[in-house]
């Protein structure tokens, strides 16, 4: 058999940071292979090098657009270490704070889908109501996407005044929206004509495969760590996990879409019940972890992202694993992408959601 | 009467006449064309292709200087901007790229990682700055820069090539 | 040697040059007025025409490049120059109505009002780029495809009726005319993917032969009805025959089977494969710079106003439309009203980009095979029946 | 390690009984056994690791790997591989994380691939085999991931490798 092996990426509009090496027969992907490492900068020894609270910064450059849940799981391994119990006023404004940045990044996702699939309105409207969240967690930490808000012990400072009223009004805004991103986008039959039953990660597959996030939640498991294994306030909020059966590159949309609405959810009810009270432990000097280990995870944006930090009681740590979810989601690319079309290849491919700054720390 | 040495003059202020009525206006129709239509490479090196996508967005949106969100082929692009950080393993392609766009190319460093390796300057694969393998026309700091930061950038680079001339 | 940096500066500098280009002509003018007898000739027309623009216009005419000449129509209007600035506007007017739809502001900075001058820069631009091909091109071949290509855009304007009177060639059988033109597109996008020598140009290439041929069937099959209906391959009397009753009205399958077909030929979203740029780059585009892609991308919009004004001319009454200039401009009233029309379906077609993603090439195919085919063979039976009915007068 | 007094003296019962049965099945091999609320961790000799991630999946019922970790140890010569192991199909164990490690000689560090327990780890072991040079036998593909093509110096995260300026 003889086949046409094309690169596609680094430089390719439909691959960012990032190769697939593909293997065509006619024009069916018989192979594709990822060649990650375009963006690997070394971030687990690079924090052997760094105490931990100049870790901070330091860790939400691989998904600067997620920092918050990437910091979430960082902080909450070194506080398992240095046994600390946040206030809960922090916790909930870590929890808005996440949610935020789930909506920030999921805008995202649906931005450069639509510009996968040849959708240039759909590349568009979702970079604008991208800003209006971003708006609201500027208020709240004064940065636009590299927030460094959540600190071992607690978030960096209060709310403002008015980031109630801001937020809820981007979220009424962005309600009706979502809607309108239905009718263009995710119900536009030409889309489902491309996405539907392409792709398909079955039930036991994504099991087997260790997938993570609204990949596994579209291919039929109900698992999300903020339910399974509720951190910070979690337990007291009411919210619903999206789940699709369907498992093909529409439902990781799908589920995508709901998520933005459950995340909505979140915040009105953390905004409405958050208590009063201090919103960080008063740590004065430089932290110190006492030698031990653990491994904390929490649910990002795009799935189960893990610490596992290790200390020998130094200044920094002795050993940082940081496991990303589209590292993990990685392991489906080849999966997913043999026996597709070339042209099922850019959404196929970013139905999973994989950013490859991550997946390469 | 024309000997040689009034020749010359005659024909150096024939040359001055010329570039005064023809080159002149000429390099700025052509510089006035470049300065709207920069056209970026799509070549994202690392985490500051978050920002520049919401600069293409409709808060910032660059095409109001004629500057497409994304274009497809190298060949026709004249900007490439440098997202962040470069690594050992995209140093070779960066450089590659570079070197297949056509005259007149520019380069926009944005990033802290672009200009000096930034929060990773200890790393051992990130490469300290990409003004060590190839040549950089503005730089734009910030972690990441914020759009406004961009927009500066790309006027400034339109300054540059205003100034310019005309090869 | 003073440099210009800033506008007025530039418009200074060209009223300069200008004005001593100017005060050169005269001087010229004025030496040689007595002495050469066509300048002479020249300048008593010119002075004529200063009371009666007429005289001007006939004295052009006889040296054969006046208004009513061959050569005018076929350069300026309703020929190439024409087209050239219609593809221009719509590629300026593209970008900023999508950019409206993307709630955005779009191209604003090149040019007075709006960015209007935004494609003329990009058009610079590209003019004064390297221009590269890959080593081991097919240089010839490499390097006439956007010619081709324009020259098939323009080849369409030829038999284009604009208006009653001003054709550049009125045949016959200009509707076979139009499918021979249409016909020799697929080959220039193939030789332009295979002289690239590269692998995506190669791939989009074939997509845009598979894509083509695919809808040039049922196009020619809803174009067939309307020739059925008219009775006539000529475009001038498809037009006149559509006098009292658009054939969109009698055949609105026919309508839509011809404007889908259109979309596919003139690849735009939703079928714009052999260029999608997520997949392929940019198709066969993909080795073209400088001004080599800037003619291939002027050939495509001189298509696009070429194709848009065949769908004008085949269904929506080429350039019937009621009277609304002072009598005495009745072609300028068939010009304007056949150009208002051919706009509006370019943008029709626009809006579609704005608001659709991109088709697959498996699903495409069937899309023309299997859907595009039959109706326009239903199409084709009722216009029959029409015809036999004696419904169409 | 070190742990509040509270835990060491009442484990969380749920997470004993299911490291009860792995104790009682590889015996002595079981080096050491910490358990924190929904956190376990299991020592296991470096030859009876497979037998372990056995027991831990068909028995267990834990599915998938969340990751692979390396711990370099210079002061020991050794090196710690390190599985953390989590479960999709069981929903009452969805919020554990079974931490199976086991110590390598670090002149030799071969250990045998899980992967064909759990197909999920295969990045992560590619990933960890090049960053800290552990090998693990039997990976279909133990081949470079991350790291630049022309990368010529030892694992990077190997304590005796210095990153430049450090």
């Amino acid at each position: 058999m003889s086949t046409l092996s094309i690169s596609v990426g680094p430089q390719h509009p439909g691959s960012g940071h990032f190769r697939i090496m593909v293997k065509l027969d006619g024009d069916r992907i018989v192979e594709a292979l990822p060649d990650p490492g375009y963006v690997h900068r070394g971030e687990e020894k690079l924090a052997e090098y760094r105490n931990y609270i100049q870790n901070i910064p330091h860790f939400e450059r691989p998904i600067v657009h997620d920092s918050s849940n990437i910091l979430f799981a960082y902080v909450s391994a070194v506080e398992d270490l240095m046994k600390l119990e946040v206030p809960e006023r922090g916790q909930y404004i870590r929890v808005v704070m996440a949610e935020l940045n789930r909506i920030i990044a999921h805008l995202y996702y649906m931005a450069i889908y639509g510009i996968f699939v040849g959708h240039s309105t759909m590349f568009m409207w979702p970079m604008g109501d991208r800003e209006l969240f971003i708006d609201v967690a500027q208020m709240i930490s004064g940065q636009r996407v590299t927030f460094a808000f959540l600190l071992p012990g607690g978030v960096r400072n209060d709310m403002p005044e008015g980031v109630k009223e801001r937020a809820e009004k981007a979220c009424d805004y962005f309600e009706k929206r979502l809607v309108e991103y239905e009718k263009i986008f995710i119900n536009n039959p030409l889309f489902e004509r491309r996405t539907r039953g392409m792709g398909v990660l079955t039930k036991q597959d994504a099991i087997r495969l260790g997938v993570v996030g609204p990949t596994l939640r579209a291919s039929g498991v109900k698992a999300d760590l903020r339910k399974d294994e509720p951190y910070a306030v979690y337990d007291k909020l009411d919210f619903d996990i999206p789940v699709s059966q369907d498992g093909d590159s529409w439902a990781r949309a799908w589920v995508h879409m709901e998520e933005m609405r459950q995340s909505m959810a979140i915040i009105r009810q953390a905004l409405k019940d958050m208590p009063s009270g201090p919103v960080k432990l008063n740590l004065r000097g430089q932290i110190r972890a006492p030698s031990g280990e653990t491994f904390a995870r929490t649910e990002a944006s795009r799935g189960a992202l893990s610490f596992y930090l290790v200390s020998n009681g130094g200044m920094m740590p002795y050993r940082v694993r940081l496991i990303t979810p589209s590292f993990r989601n990685m392991i489906a690319i080849p999966h997913i992408l043999k026996g597709l079309l070339l042209a099922d290849l850019p959404p196929a491919f970013w139905g999973l959601d994989y950013w490859p700054v991550e997946a390469d720390r | 009467m024309v000997n040689g040495a009034t020749s010359n003059i005659f024909v150096g202020k024939l040359k001055d006449i010329l570039q005064y009525s023809v080159k002149a206006p000429l390099r700025y129709v052509v510089n006035w064309g470049r300065i709207y239509s920069l056209w970026p490479v799509h070549l994202e090196t690392a985490c500051c292709s978050v920002e520049w996508g919401a600069t293409s967005g409709p808060r910032f949106d660059v095409e109001r200087w004629g500057m497409l969100a994304a274009f497809g082929s190298m060949r026709q692009c004249d900007v490439l901007i440098i997202l962040g950080t470069v690594n050992r393993k995209m140093a070779p392609r960066v450089k590659m790229i570079y070197d297949q766009m056509p005259e007149p190319r520019y380069v926009i460093a944005f990033g802290a990682c672009a200009l000096s390796g930034g929060l990773y300057f200890d790393s051992y694969n990130v490469l300290p700055g990409v003004d060590t393998i190839i040549p950089v026309d503005i730089y734009i700091s910030g972690c990441p820069p914020r759009p406004e930061e961009f927009i500066q950038g790309l006027i400034m680079l339109q300054n540059k090539i205003r100034a310019s001339s005309v090869r | 040697m003073s440099e210009i940096r800033t506008f007025p500066d530039f418009v200074k500098r060209l009223v300069i040059v200008v004005g001593g280009l100017v005060i050169l002509l005269v001087v010229l003018f004025g030496v040689l007025v007595n002495t050469v007898p066509v300048v002479s000739e020249f300048n008593d027309v010119l002075l004529a025409s200063l009371s009666n623009p007429g005289v001007m216009l006939a004295y052009l005419d006889s040296l054969g490049v006046g208004l009513n000449s061959t050569i005018f129509r076929i350069v300026v209007f309703p020929g190439f120059t024409w087209a050239a600035l219609i593809a221009a506007e719509v590629i300026w007017f593209e970008r900023k109505f999508l950019a409206k739809m993307q709630l955005r502001v779009g191209p604003l900075y090149a040019g007075v009002i709006a960015g209007i001058l935004q494609p003329i820069a990009d058009m610079i631009k590209l003019l004064f780029k390297e221009l590269t091909a890959p080593a081991r091109a097919d240089k010839l071949v490499f390097y006439s495809i956007p010619l081709l290509l324009n020259a098939i855009g323009a080849a369409l304007l030829a038999v284009l009726p604009v208006s009653e009177a001003w054709i550049i060639m009125r045949s016959d059988v200009s509707m076979l005319v139009v499918f021979a033109v249409i016909g020799f597109a697929p080959i220039t996008v193939l030789l332009a993917g295979w002289a690239s020598n590269s692998k995506f140009p190669f791939i989009g290439a074939l997509r845009g032969l598979h894509q083509m041929i695919a809808f040039e069937i049922p196009m020619l099959i809803a174009a067939l009805s309307v020739v059925l209906l008219a009775g006539t391959l000529d475009l001038v009397n498809i037009v006149q025959a559509q006098s009292s009753i658009w054939f969109i009205v009698l055949m609105p399958m026919g309508a839509i089977v011809f404007f889908c077909c259109l979309l596919a030929e003139l690849e735009r979203i939703p079928f714009d494969l052999p260029e999608a740029e997520s997949e392929i780059v940019m198709g066969y585009q993909t080795e073209y710079s400088s001004m080599a892609f800037g003619n291939l991308q002027l050939g495509v919009y001189i298509r696009f106003y070429a194709m848009a004004g065949i769908f004008t001319t085949l269904f929506l009454g080429g350039w019937h439309g009621p009277m609304i200039l002072p009598a005495g401009f009745e072609i300028a009233n068939q010009v304007e009203w056949f150009t208002l029309k051919t706009l509006l379906v370019m943008v029709f077609m626009i809006v579609l980009r704005g608001v659709n993603p991109r088709f697959r090439m498996d699903q495409l195919l069937r899309f023309g095979w299997a859907r595009l085919l039959v109706l326009a063979f239903v199409n084709l039976f009722l216009a029959i029946l029409i015809l036999q009915m004696g419904w169409f007068p | 390690m070190s742990e509040t007094p509270e835990t060491e003296q009442k484990p969380p019962e749920r997470e004993s009984k299911l490291v009860d049965g792995l104790t009682a099945k590889l015996g002595k091999d079981v080096l050491e056994v910490d358990i924190k609320p929904k956190r376990i961790k299991v020592k296991v000799k470096p030859e009876r690791i497979k037998d372990a991630a056995e027991y831990i999946k068909n028995e267990l019922g834990f599915d998938h790997v969340a990751s692979v970790s390396g711990v370099d140890y210079p002061n020991d010569q050794e090196l710690e591989v390190i599985y953390h192991i989590a479960a999709y199909e069981r929903e009452d164990l969805r919020d554990l994380v079974v931490a199976l490690a086991a110590r390598i000689p670090r002149q030799d560090p071969k250990t045998p691939t899980l992967t064909d327990i759990w197909p999920s780890s295969e990045y992560s072991e590619r990933e960890t085999y090049e960053m800290i040079g552990i090998i693990f036998e039997g990976h279909p593909k133990l081949e470079r991931l991350l790291l630049p093509e022309d990368w010529d110096d030892i694992p990077p995260l190997r304590k005796e490798f210095k990153n430049p300026g450090r």
